[in-house]
């Protein structure tokens, strides 16, 4: 029994919008295959992949081996040769076993060599969900510091159905982090027409004069309640889902930070070497003047995703920590 | 006939039902919502993990995976300290920070392995290394499903040991299925001993439903290793009962096939055949099955009234200087307080 | 007798022999500090690269890895474009952004490896995917060192090959020596072929020295592999008679090794058999000689005459759209100037 | 023919007090072992471990199949059970391939089980010797990114045998990147003494009162070289050597821009999301009042390092690029 197929006008979760998005490219262009473990008779362990086996056959929907170096690598070729692999991370974390491939031969082949990788590795990444150390980790920034690769993370329904298709589109590597707390918690009438959300473009999600908000992935949501709670004390802050971690959207970032003057960047991911600080210098660089307060880093603190659901919650950013910052910045 | 003691093959017994009926109640927890994470059972592969683990020797070194709880059983680790872990209780031997089969306890010869599958052979063979120089005679055992044999680290990792020579068994618990993945689909050789020569290694495939057989077997394997003739890989044929986990309603196995499976469930042989010799029989099973449940049913609620472990603010425990970073950590909280 | 065409017989001679001439020259610009990073010889293992690579068909496609130049020869790379490769000139197929034999050249089937050994066999594994995906016949075939069979990643790429039956051929040039380290402390089988149980594939063990045998043999597995039989391991016994690259002076190495192997140098050897089989005989082979001496010597001129390439400092191409990132890359040079 | 032990008191190399440290180290402690690819019979490509297979024999110094993976993860394994291994990269690029055992199992262990993992991996990194993108790579900020990890770089030989004599001291996992250009033009007297350099502890080279450059390996020197060159036109800069990249060392840091109100991150690592950012947002957390001008960033392009000198020459940061950032900034 396979769930229907979403529809594009429709209420769906982020899992139908990244459904419908394979969907909608497998039928469009014939080159797109899926690799993965457990994504073709399983439809995948959070059925991502659900009902693309039936539809496009064996030859366009691999059931791997266990083996993401062996999956990441084969992605690479099938694109060298010309077709446009997704390939499917069981969990973002095990990306970690396909690293040397995607940071050395997927990155670099286009500058060395002259030929583009378009593949797209895609999977669950993020915590809230009770996983531990090794099913909840956000390893963008391994991928954000590495040229030749693209890093996209969205945060809501449309976006993951738009974004994974422009991520299938674009002719480079493409890293693309689902957010596995957000997969049937995110909801929202998916846009008709092809939905497409371009690479590399931010969306203000709230609109706000007293404080800039950075974030991406599950950090959207967080803002956005701290924002309605933080409204009633009279603090107006703006949200900007960053969507694309690399490259990122510089113009919408200043604009808004030169308006609000004060910035905090908010990340599920570790704090040191984090997106936080990538986003921080570059107010520094290009935004010094504007700022009249600290860029403050609102993140998960620098230790591993512990397991129980007490320690998970005091590990993982949410609402309270985001005010309390908010409030220190804007008595700063 | 076996040469093995019927204290031992009581033992064997022991340990296979304990394993069983100690994930019966898990599964209740589960249902419960009183897991946390998801529950992997070892259903129809008991034999294995206890026939193997109970022909270590004291000092003796492994790392579980996924189906390992029966070893884990074996060497000491009491029923209530894996309620506790499942639960992410006060109590479990990974003190909440991580889930599964996932802690450490070198006094029993536990180690936690990553979930990286296959990595466990390169660090069980430095293990085993630094115990051969540090001049103890230990043998070190990794248990490996027929999907982890695809995994890099794992020939990167039995390269390494059979050049050096290393006492290490490698345990393929091999039940058809990776998740919903076949064997077919997982790897192209007719067994997976079949990889023992492009290593120059011996192996062995045994029926890991028979568990005296697992015994014998591991003792030789085990015997191979620590005499010094290098890694061994030693083949148990068995089969995964249940889905890949709780949530799994295996829909994409042939029903047939799970029956055919449930036919050598490794308990009910191992019944008939302590019957049979004699060793065992239906009053004395019975009493075995009574006593676990009992000190079950109090470990259950034991574990129950444990409460959940409570964070720690300032991170600790990321380096060997606690206070390392804590700092850093308590900024988080800008100003540095959690509440 | 072979029935290997006499002109095939020629082309072996031809390329094995234009091997080691432009590789005699190229030794010389390194000794003259023309060459820029390390260099690495083939000598010796010419029969290897060569055989090999002459019985491709055309589409069909590989990966150069160190010691593979007669095999890039022999597919129609230019000696000028390697002399500027190693120059780091323009005209280098690379345009001096890699070294080596790193270069894609997908006209000729030629596909350029990164540096870590083994990882062509996963990709090289997609490659031939993605092309009977789209009704290509093409085989493809990675060459890969005995050092390099030790990596994790040759594993999980031919087993994925093996799975999925994909027609890959593995070219194992076991010479022995990875670096300085001997192949028993490399992997502790028997041979390299011997792996080829463990992912359900057929293999074959060749003089690596014996261009014929080396040539007969790649044609099998090659048909082997276009026939849809899976991948094929192919390996070639043969020898690195220089150091792992021209610095290092082989100390670790029993001089009397390395004499014996001198006998069977690849080259000399198939002029004999040449000459007995009344294929060609001395004037003919001066004759080959001299030809390729005369084009070395107007390429080397040609080569020293190009200019190294241009930095463009706004570092385009890192990406498909050229212009991505390039303001970025510009802020490097504060204010955009690099000068 | 074995180049003779380096000795305490006289000039040495980098790789002279690397291999200082090491036959030091391994003659206090029989529980240090070295393992790597050549590093025995061959004494290591770049000669880091010659004569220690000589003096202590072939259970203390192994030569391993090429296999980088097992490497690390053995070194890991004989950590856990009490050893002090040191394994050798025979170059940091080659690091990807322990990727996964580095930042998931080494890492995470003691804060997972409490058993601490004292390994150290070492060797070199950087380019300069045309070595390509294979062989020039700065990977730093992957290890600096990952909680659990330490990371040193040392820039001068003194520091190279102290840094890596205290990094086989310490308990944590220390990632040490060596600079092979530095390897034999970086010269000095090594101190007598056992010559510990405490690891967390930056170092000042060259105090001055404008601009404060943070920076660490091959960018000491290009710093040191600037400095001489401003100081004709009348700028004083103050050259820091952070040596440890994680921990930081806060103290240090702070205090020299506190003092001098103006930085400059320099780096040979790529731009995006490198160690810059990292020390730019703790400079707008904990300086921001103290700063008279924007932190900026003098690093390498976001591309892979180029093989050929001219373009490499582009790519890798110098004095003069240096130089028109301290230009600019004191100009702000
Ligand atoms: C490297 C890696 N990739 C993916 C996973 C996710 N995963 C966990 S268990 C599993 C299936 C394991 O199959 P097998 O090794 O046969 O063990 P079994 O479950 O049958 O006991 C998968 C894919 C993992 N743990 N590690
Ligand atoms: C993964 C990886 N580790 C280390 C190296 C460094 N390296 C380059 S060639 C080489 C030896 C290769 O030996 P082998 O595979 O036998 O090939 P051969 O040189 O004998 O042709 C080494 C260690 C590398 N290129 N890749
Ligand atoms: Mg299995
Ligand atoms: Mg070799």
């Amino acid at each position: 029994m396979i769930h229907p197929v979403p529809v594009p006008g429709h209420e769906g979760t982020y899992v139908d919008g990244l459904r419908l998005a394979l969907f909608e490219e497998m039928e469009r262009d014939p080159n797109v295959i899926v690799l993965g473990e457990d994504v073709g008779v399983y439809g995948g362990a959070f059925r991502v992949t659900e009902g693309l086996l039936t539809r496009f056959g064996p030859s366009r929907v691999l059931d791997t081996p266990l083996a993401e170096e062996a999956i990441v690598g084969a992605a690479v070729g099938a694109a060298i040769r010309g077709l446009r692999p997704v390939a499917e991370m069981q969990f973002m974390d095990f990306i970690s076993r396909g690293f040397d491939i995607l940071t050395n031969f997927a990155a670099r082949n286009r500058y060395r060599t002259g030929i583009g990788v378009p593949i797209v590795v895609r999977g669950p990444s993020g915590g809230g969900v009770h996983g531990g150390p090794f099913h909840s980790q956000n390893p963008e920034m391994y991928f954000v510091h590495t040229p030749g690769l693209k890093v996209v993370a969205p945060a809501t329904a449309a976006d993951a159905r738009g974004l994974l298709k422009a991520a299938i589109r674009d002719d480079d590597p493409v890293i693309f982090f689902e957010h596995k707390f957000l997969y049937r918690r995110a909801k929202e009438v998916l846009p008709e027409g092809d939905g497409l959300v371009p690479i590399g473009k931010a969306a203000v999600r709230r609109e706000g004069t007293d404080v800039t908000v950075l974030t991406y992935g599950s950090g959207v949501w967080i803002a956005l309640s701290a924002a309605e709670r933080l409204a009633k004390e009279g603090i107006d802050i703006e949200v900007v889902d960053l969507r694309t971690l690399r490259p990122l959207d510089e113009e919408t970032i200043l604009a808004s930070v030169r308006r609000t003057s004060k910035c905090i960047c908010l990340h599920e991911d570790t704090r040191t070497g984090g997106l936080g600080a990538e986003l921080s210098a570059l107010l520094a660089e290009k935004a010094f003047e504007f700022l009249d307060g600290p860029v403050l880093r609102v993140t998960a603190p620098d230790t591993s995703v512990p397991f129980a659901p007490s320690l998970e919650e005091a590990f993982l950013p949410n609402a309270n920590t985001l005010i309390r910052a908010v409030r220190k910045l804007t008595a700063y | 006939m076996t040469d093995v003691s019927p204290e031992i093959q009581k033992n064997l017994y022991r340990f296979m039902l304990l394993t069983r009926l100690l994930e019966e109640r898990l599964v209740n927890l589960y249902r419960q919502g009183k897991i946390v994470g998801g529950f992997y059972r070892s259903l129809g592969q008991e034999a294995t993990a206890v026939g193997t683990a109970m022909a270590l020797a004291e000092g003796d070194i492994f790392f579980p995976v996924i189906r390992d709880l029966g070893a884990t059983l074996v060497r000491g680790v009491a029923p209530r300290q894996i309620l506790c872990q499942q639960m992410a209780r006060e109590g479990s031997p990974s003190r909440g920070r991580d889930g599964v089969l996932h802690f450490s306890i070198p006094e029993k010869g536990i180690y936690a392995p990553i979930a990286m599958l296959g990595t466990a052979v390169p660090v069980m063979s430095g293990m085993l290394l630094a115990d051969r120089y540090l001049g103890k005679k230990t043998v070190g055992l990794t248990y490996l499903g027929d999907g982890a044999s695809s995994v890099g680290a794992f020939h990167e990792g039995i390269n390494f040991a059979g050049v050096n020579r290393l006492p290490l068994v490698v345990v393929f618990e091999f039940n058809r299925w990776a998740y919903s993945t076949p064997y077919e689909k997982q790897c192209g050789a007719m067994t997976l001993a079949d990889k023992a020569p492009g290593y120059g290694l011996s192996a062995k495939i045994v029926d890991g439903n028979d568990v005296l057989a697992v015994y014998e077997a591991a003792r030789t394997a085990i015997d191979h290793a620590r005499s010094g003739n290098g890694p061994f890989l030693l083949e148990c044929k068995t089969y995964r009962l249940k889905g890949h986990a709780e949530h799994d309603a295996q829909s994409y196995i042939d029903r047939a096939e799970i029956e055919e499976w449930k036919k050598r469930d490794p308990i009910a042989r191992f019944e008939k055949r302590l019957e049979d010799d004699g060793v065992l029989f239906a009053a004395g099973r019975d009493e075995i099955r009574h006593e676990i449940s009992r000190h079950l049913d109090e470990d259950v609620d034991w574990a129950e009234a444990q409460p959940s472990p409570l964070p720690d603010y300032e991170f600790r425990g990321v380096y060997a200087d606690e206070d390392l970073l804590v700092e850093r950590q308590q900024e988080i909280f800008v100003g540095g307080d959690p509440s």
